[in-house]
């Protein structure tokens, strides 16, 4: 195993955790944080897998990727509250009716 | 040398994995926002350990930072109590 | 005006436009209709280019792929941008009418302000997403349009439209992640994210066939495949009428668009019989299951919503009907005809329920009984987009189910016959059961007055939807220009 | 591109395109909407006129438009689908004259007559198909402006009454575009053609034809009011009188019988029918219709149903006719087409006069309304007589025809079925005209509407006289070379030629 | 209890399904080739036309310029989501608003503010041949916006929204403008020449860092800095 596998395979597990957390959290607040985790996830995989170059240089073009990866990341983030917040001056609740109406 | 830095990755990983499940197991949303932003900043340097600085920077400011910022301000916002007649009036009006 | 500023214009002149939509409010509705002719003009123009020159390639920034973005655009991309181009006109002219209506405007004004940009960059996002040739580049489009679909819905600012905005941005983000993930294991694999490229090395080891299931699980949740549709009526129903027709009738197609798009031309589908098979069968249920819940529906806006869910299950026959040589190029052809004429049938529908719901205060159904009197135009628009939803003649989607029909029989799968059949009739139980109710004899209260462009917008995108039956020949002769290599070129 | 070529289309859109400008005209501007009607159906009569002149002299009307690759909308006009078109052409005249009577003053005549219009111009392009699939396009066009009309008043029966016949005519669509395209698929694109064509493409499987042509009958059936696929044709009597006359008399269960007409002689061919064995079931579906229908007709009190139930059994005389094969008799069923429409329109308008004016809708009320209301029973009469095939009414000719068909044919049965049929024709129909002249009236009419100098509205009066008429002008001077009669052995020469 | 069973037999069924999927991943990242360099071959052969001599800046702002773009245009989405989200506060709760201002916040400010700003600006500087750039520049000065706001220091008051909105757009408008720029010298969109293109990816970089950073620090503020003050009120209870 090498680091770069380490980590690789700690990504998948975030993904994992992540995804478990967006389904089964029933706060959404935490629903948006594992929605985080599960990007760390993706980014932290395509960044361990970007440094299996042969030099020491890892491949930039994932690095750019990721970058753009956290900017969607905030920016889904940002909107997600900004309806929580609305959401929650409407009702009071924090998590989403179970029915799918 | 070398096993250092191998230890160091197990116990970066594990920590992290441990602090992602932390943050959706805590009962305390307050306290889950917090460890969020650990989560963000011990990411940070597993970015710096993957000779990623660039995003090992972004990490910091964008995703501990102000993910964490936001995050702290929702949980904020949402403590407080909210105008329910008034929402009560915009479903009526649909 | 050359080849580049027409594939360019079509990215970034809405993409402008939305930026000046924002700064300078006063003028955003025209400048959007304004935007929105333009954009008509420069759909057709590319069509032009691509009928005369095939399948075309732009270089942004002048590096080529791997290393740079290209911009690809072959028959199925022009006719997607043309969709959306008159999709988009419709919607813009109905969309002057509705939100200048005080109480779509809500509580303040800022609402009717931000909905400009977000429509003319949503336009943006589509057309980028149509004519990207690399699939990292898709993942951001995927992004643009999510974001502004969700701030869309989010503009009704009802407890609903917040609810279903909310539920959709999780599955969504989510959805994309499982994309990305996918980008990430090919790339790491393959050294590029050029589609083209990609297709002409992909193999069929473990790292492809995770990537394969990634991608196409993150593709069937943006596209609320059945079981995946669960985020998608409330989310349809409870955004603003514009929007809907807007999510119902672009918005879906785009996920959809790249899925066709990686099966065909991407993976090695030869391969993926059995995971083909199982979307034809999803596709299937889908069309059963939507339509039965549309026809128990008591609100007219969620009937249209759960006809979706049920249309959208037609397009995904194709991954099963295309495994035999024989149907592939019906079926390829009756898919990407079929998403054209439910855009347009779809959009008209739920424009039309818009302008009924305004017009009657009201969104059940039962409050429609005797409204073809008062709103004889929205009635018809209504019922004319529900022969398009049926597949009734001379309809586009007739002659899509006629592809796939053909497609089904010719390839020996007769279970498919019967669902395209059996999807036709349940569709023409719940658009007769609004109809029926509209015709409805006996006193009812005045209706409120519907403006002239939310009364015949509609209907002109309704009876566009039946041209489309009518003028099929073109669009096909455009389709065949960059069909995948994979499928037979003769009917 | 000559004028020939658009006559077709031209035919289609002198209904069309009226009807669009109806609705664009909307509620109040009756005179023009008047105007327009009767524009449209003269310049269809005369478009008409023009084709039959051609047609005879073998002049060749098409047009074709891809509308995919191998798959042709195309209108094409021969004998056959001239003589239902001209049916439609003159019967669309007296129903437009019957109609601006019927409807005075109710509301939503914009609507009605827009969707009338358009309902014409479906069964014209009916007519006029080249191909299958320009059938199943009208077909469906039909199916869908019927539906408003059916549903026209908005009362709670009306609406039961279109919710039932979208049931039946839509699933009929479905059977037929499956039939059509697993036909397709088969041996490819294929238009009608005069004595059939698939005999020479098919090799092989033959149960698979004999499949398709049973789900094409079936189609085609729903419409042409088969048993057990009538269901409809009673409900959809909710419909305003005009619409029952024209629609559900004439062109919509036309529409089905002619489908199946064109299906046994112009796509499969009656000799490949015979060989597959397909007929025999036709023509014992059609005899069990004819029975049934009859029977029915006979314990129904309301009028209107009691006529449903005499087109169910008699638009099956046609595909009886078609079913026995032989010239003859085809050319019986043929003439049928238009002798019964004249017929059954007669007595749709007169029952509609009775309804309209006095309010009358049960048999069982009608004593000594011929009193009240000679002319109209006069063309009542006149109708039922040839109902039951008495000479010289027209549909004594159709009657003959058959019988001598069957006999030449061999298959004796069918006379059976044909007198059994006139029995029960003379028993439903016949007590009707005996307690309308020969009985005194019960008491006061129930609605009785005054209009002054006649014995109704004057454009009530004129279509039922207009269409008796012809159903006795078409049997006297049957032999001329103007008949229906000798047109339909113009078709029929032309079907079996070697 | 039955529901309660209910939601645990989902925790579990779920955390399987979970469990594969990880499971396939992983298997899948053990079966990738250990050497791949992907683009990075490329890149490096390219890096002396593309005007910036850190590898990722150059990807970002020539050879994946476009991403970039459209991804600016992604966060300009988000705010304005936020805005049509936002409900226009009334004044009513004006009264409790100069309750505090923490005298250390401020102080710590005073010091802090100068810094970050440099840093700001040595990040935008250094990013064209070092870690840094526009999007991490953009994120120190909205992170001292948000200080601000916590300290109640309102310098977004001369600030008019329609200003505000010129600052969260400009970096949009820069980008294209230069994109469409390059074009006129006959090349494609966003094709800088080698000569001229370390200056336009400064100039870029140095207007989307002011954007970048409005735009995060209008997220953080519902959509509209001048709503900060209001919007701090209702927040600061659990902050503090």
């Amino acid at each position: 195993m090498t680091t770069v596998t380490l980590y690789a395979l700690c990504g998948v597990i975030l993904f994992g955790i992540g995804f478990y957390g967006v389904i089964i959290c029933r706060h959404l607040l935490r629903k948006v944080m594992a929605l985080n985790l599960m990007g760390t996830g993706v980014f932290l995989i395509l960044i361990a897998l970007a440094r299996r170059t042969p030099g020491d240089r890892p491949d930039p073009v994932p690095h750019a990727m990721v970058l753009t990866g956290i900017v969607v990341a905030v920016s889904a983030t940002a909107l997600a509250l900004a309806l929580l917040r609305r959401l929650h001056r409407e009702t009071e609740i924090g998590d989403l009716p179970h029915d799918a109406k | 040398m070398s096993n250092l830095l191998w230890t160091f990755d197990i116990v970066l990983c594990g920590s992290l994995v441990w602090l992602a499940w932390q943050t959706l197991a805590t009962a305390d949303l307050f306290k889950a926002t917090v460890l969020f932003i650990i989560f963000g900043l011990i990411m940070a340097l597993a970015w710096a350990r993957l000779d990623a600085p660039d995003i090992a920077l972004a990490e910091t400011a964008i995703g501990a930072g102000l993910t964490g910022a936001l995050l702290l301000s929702g949980l904020a916002a949402i403590s407080q109590p909210g105008t329910r007649q008034q929402s009560i009036k915009l479903d009526r009006e649909k | 005006m050359s080849f580049e500023l027409t594939i360019l214009g079509l990215i970034l002149v809405p993409l402008a436009a939305g930026i000046a939509a924002f700064i300078v409010t006063r003028f955003a509705a025209i400048l959007a209709v304004a935007t929105a002719l333009l954009q008509s003009l420069f759909a057709f123009r590319l069509a032009g280019y691509v009928l005369s020159n095939g399948p075309l390639r732009y270089k942004i920034g002048g590096w080529g792929a791997p290393l740079g973005i290209d911009l690809y655009v072959d028959g199925l991309s022009a006719l997607m941008v043309i969709m959306t181009a008159l999709v988009g006109l419709a919607v813009a002219t109905y969309s002057t009418s509705y939100f200048a209506i005080p109480e779509h405007g809500r509580e303040h004004r800022s609402n009717v302000d931000i909905f400009w940009p977000l429509f003319l960059i949503l336009w943006s996002a589509l057309n980028a997403l149509f004519l990207s040739a690399d699939i990292f580049n898709l993942y951001v489009t995927l992004e643009l349009l999510t974001l502004s679909a969700i701030a869309l819905i989010g503009l009704a600012g009802t407890v609903k439209s917040l609810q279903a905005a909310l539920r959709y941005l999780l599955i969504a983000m989510s959805a994309s992640l499982f994309y990305l993930l996918g980008v990430a294991l090919l790339y790491s694999v393959y050294g590029t994210v050029d589609w083209e490229l990609l297709g002409a090395q992909m193999q069929f080891d473990l790292p492809d066939r995770c990537a394969i299931v990634l991608i196409c699980v993150g593709l069937l949740l943006k596209t609320a495949l059945f079981p995946l549709h669960f985020w998608l009526p409330a989310a349809h129903a409870n955004a603003p009428a514009p929007a809907s027709a807007l999510l119902s009738g672009l918005v879906l197609k785009a996920s959809f668009y790249v899925l066709l798009r990686m099966w065909f031309d991407v993976f090695p589908y030869a391969d993926l019989r059995a995971v083909g098979n199982l979307l034809g069968i999803l596709g299937a249920a889908a069309i059963v299951w939507g339509s039965v819940q549309a026809i128990r529906q008591q609100h007219l806006k969620l009937l249209v919503a759960y006809s979706t869910v049920a249309q959208i299950g037609y397009l995904f026959l194709v991954f099963s009907l295309a495994s035999e040589p024989s149907a592939s190029w019906n079926a390829w052809n009756g898919a990407a005809y079929f998403s054209v004429s439910h855009a347009f049938a779809k959009a008209a529908a739920f424009m039309a329920a818009g302008s009924l719901v305004f017009a009657t205060g009201s969104a059940k159904i039962d409050d429609l009984a005797g409204i073809a009197q008062q709103q004889p135009v929205t009635v018809f628009a209504f019922a004319l987009a529900g022969v398009g939803l049926m597949g009734l003649p001379p309809s586009g989607a007739f002659l899509s189910k006629w592809l796939l029909l053909n497609a089904s029989l010719s390839s020996g799968k007769w279970f498919f016959t019967a669902v395209i059949l059996l999807g036709s009739l349940l569709a023409a139980i719940y658009v007769f059961r609004v109809v029926a109710k509209s015709f409805e004899a006996g006193e009812r209260q005045p209706t409120r007055h519907v403006p002239a462009l939310m009364q015949w917008t509609p209907l002109v995108l309704a009876l566009l939807s039946i041209g489309l039956g009518i003028v099929a020949t073109r669009p096909l002769e455009l389709l065949k220009i960059g069909a995948p290599v994979a499928i037979e070129k003769t009917p | 591109m000559t004028l020939n070529q658009f006559l077709p289309l031209l035919v289609v859109f002198s209904s069309l395109i009226p009807g669009c400008i109806i609705f664009l005209l909307g509620e109040e501007r009756r005179i023009a909407r008047t105007v327009l009607n009767f524009v449209g159906a003269i310049c269809m009569i005369f478009f008409v006129s023009l084709m039959l002149w051609g047609v005879h002299r073998n002049h060749v009307y098409e047009v074709r438009y891809p509308l995919i690759d191998g798959v042709d909308f195309a209108l094409h006009a021969d004998p056959f689908s001239l003589l239902f078109v001209t049916l439609s052409a003159i019967l669309w005249l007296c129903t437009t004259i019957y109609a601006i009577g019927y409807l005075e003053d109710s509301p939503n005549r914009a609507r009605f007559f827009g969707f009338f219009s358009i309902c014409v111009s479906a069964s014209a392009g009916i007519a006029l198909s080249a191909n299958l699939l320009t059938f199943l396009i009208f077909y469906e066009i039909l199916t869908l402006t019927t539906y408003p009309l059916v549903v026209h008043r908005g009362t709670p029966e009306a609406l039961r009454g279109g919710r039932i016949y979208l049931a039946y005519t839509i699933s009929g669509g479905a059977v037929l575009l499956l039939a059509i395209v697993w036909l397709r698929s088969l041996v490819g694109p294929i238009d009608f053609t005069e004595g059939g064509l698939l005999a020479e493409s098919v090799n092989g499987n033959r149960t698979t034809f004999r499949w398709i042509f049973g789900l094409l009958i079936a189609g085609f059936g729903v419409k042409a009011a088969l048993v057990p696929l009538h269901g409809w044709l009673p409900e959809s009597m909710v419909a305003p009188a005009p619409v029952s006359a024209l629609l559900h008399a004439v062109a919509v269960v036309k529409a089905g019988a002619f489908g199946i007409v064109r299906v046994v002689y112009d796509v499969f061919g009656v000799e490949f029918c015979s060989q597959l064995g397909v007929t025999t079931g036709l023509a014992v579906a059609a005899s069990i219709t004819i029975i049934y229908g009859s029977l029915r007709a006979v314990y129904q009190d309301d009028l209107k149903r009691r006529l449903a139930y005499s087109t169910i059994s008699q638009v099956s005389y046609i595909a009886l006719g078609t079913a026995i094969a032989g010239p003859l008799a085809t050319t019986g069923g043929i003439v049928h087409l238009v002798h019964q429409g004249l017929m059954k329109i007669t007595l749709f308008f007169a029952a509609g006069n009775l309804a309209e004016t006095l309010g009358v809708y049960k048999v069982s009320k009608l004593n000594g309304v011929a009193h009240r209301m000679p002319w109209t029973m006069l063309a009542f009469t006149i109708g039922a007589m040839g109902m039951i095939g008495m000479p010289p009414m027209a549909g004594f000719i159709s009657k003959w025809y058959l019988g001598s068909g069957a006999l030449e044919a061999g298959q004796p049965w069918v006379s059976l079925v044909l007198v059994a049929s006139t029995i029960m024709n003379a028993i439903y129909l016949l007590p009707i005209v005996y307690s309308a002249w020969f009985k005194e009236p019960d008491g006061p009419w129930p609605h009785d509407h005054n209009h002054g100098k006649f014995e109704t509205h004057l454009f009530l009066l004129i279509p039922p006289l207009l269409t008796a008429s012809l159903t006795v002008l078409v049997a006297v001077f049957a032999e001329t070379s103007i008949s229906p009669l000798n047109w339909a052995r113009f078709i029929v020469s032309r079907e079996y030629q070697p | 209890m039955s529901r309660l069973r209910k939601t645990e037999l989902a925790k579990v069924g779920f955390g399987l399904i979970v469990a594969m999927i990880v499971t396939a991943l992983g298997c899948a990242i053990l079966a990738l080739p250990g050497e791949e360099s992907g683009l990075a071959g490329a890149v490096m052969l390219n890096l002396d036309q593309a005007g910036a001599k850190n590898p990722v800046t150059a990807v970002l702002l020539n050879f994946r310029g476009y991403d970039t773009l459209l991804e600016i245009a992604v966060l300009l989405l988000a705010v304005l989501g936020a805005r049509a989200l936002a409900v226009d506060e009334s004044a009513d709760d004006s009264e409790h608003f100069r309750s505090s201002i923490n005298p250390v916040l401020i102080g710590f400010i005073r010091v802090i503010a100068p810094v970050m700003i440099i840093v700001a600006g040595y990040l935008l500087w250094v990013g064209g041949h070092a870690p840094g750039g526009a999007f991490q520049a953009g994120a120190v000065l909205a992170s001292l916006g948000v200080l601000l706001v916590l300290a109640d220091i309102n310098w977004t008051q001369h600030l008019s929204d329609y200003s505000e909105r010129i600052l969260l757009t400009i970096s949009l408008v820069v980008f294209l403008s230069v994109g469409l720029a390059t074009m006129f010298n006959a090349r494609n969109f966003l094709e800088f020449s080698p000569s001229t293109a370390k200056w336009c990816i400064l100039l870029i970089e140095a207007v989307a860092t002011v954007s970048i950073a409005v735009i995060l620090l209008a997220l953080f503020c519902c959509g509209k800095i001048s709503n900060a003050r209001k919007y701090h009120e209702t927040t600061r209870g659990r902050v503090e």
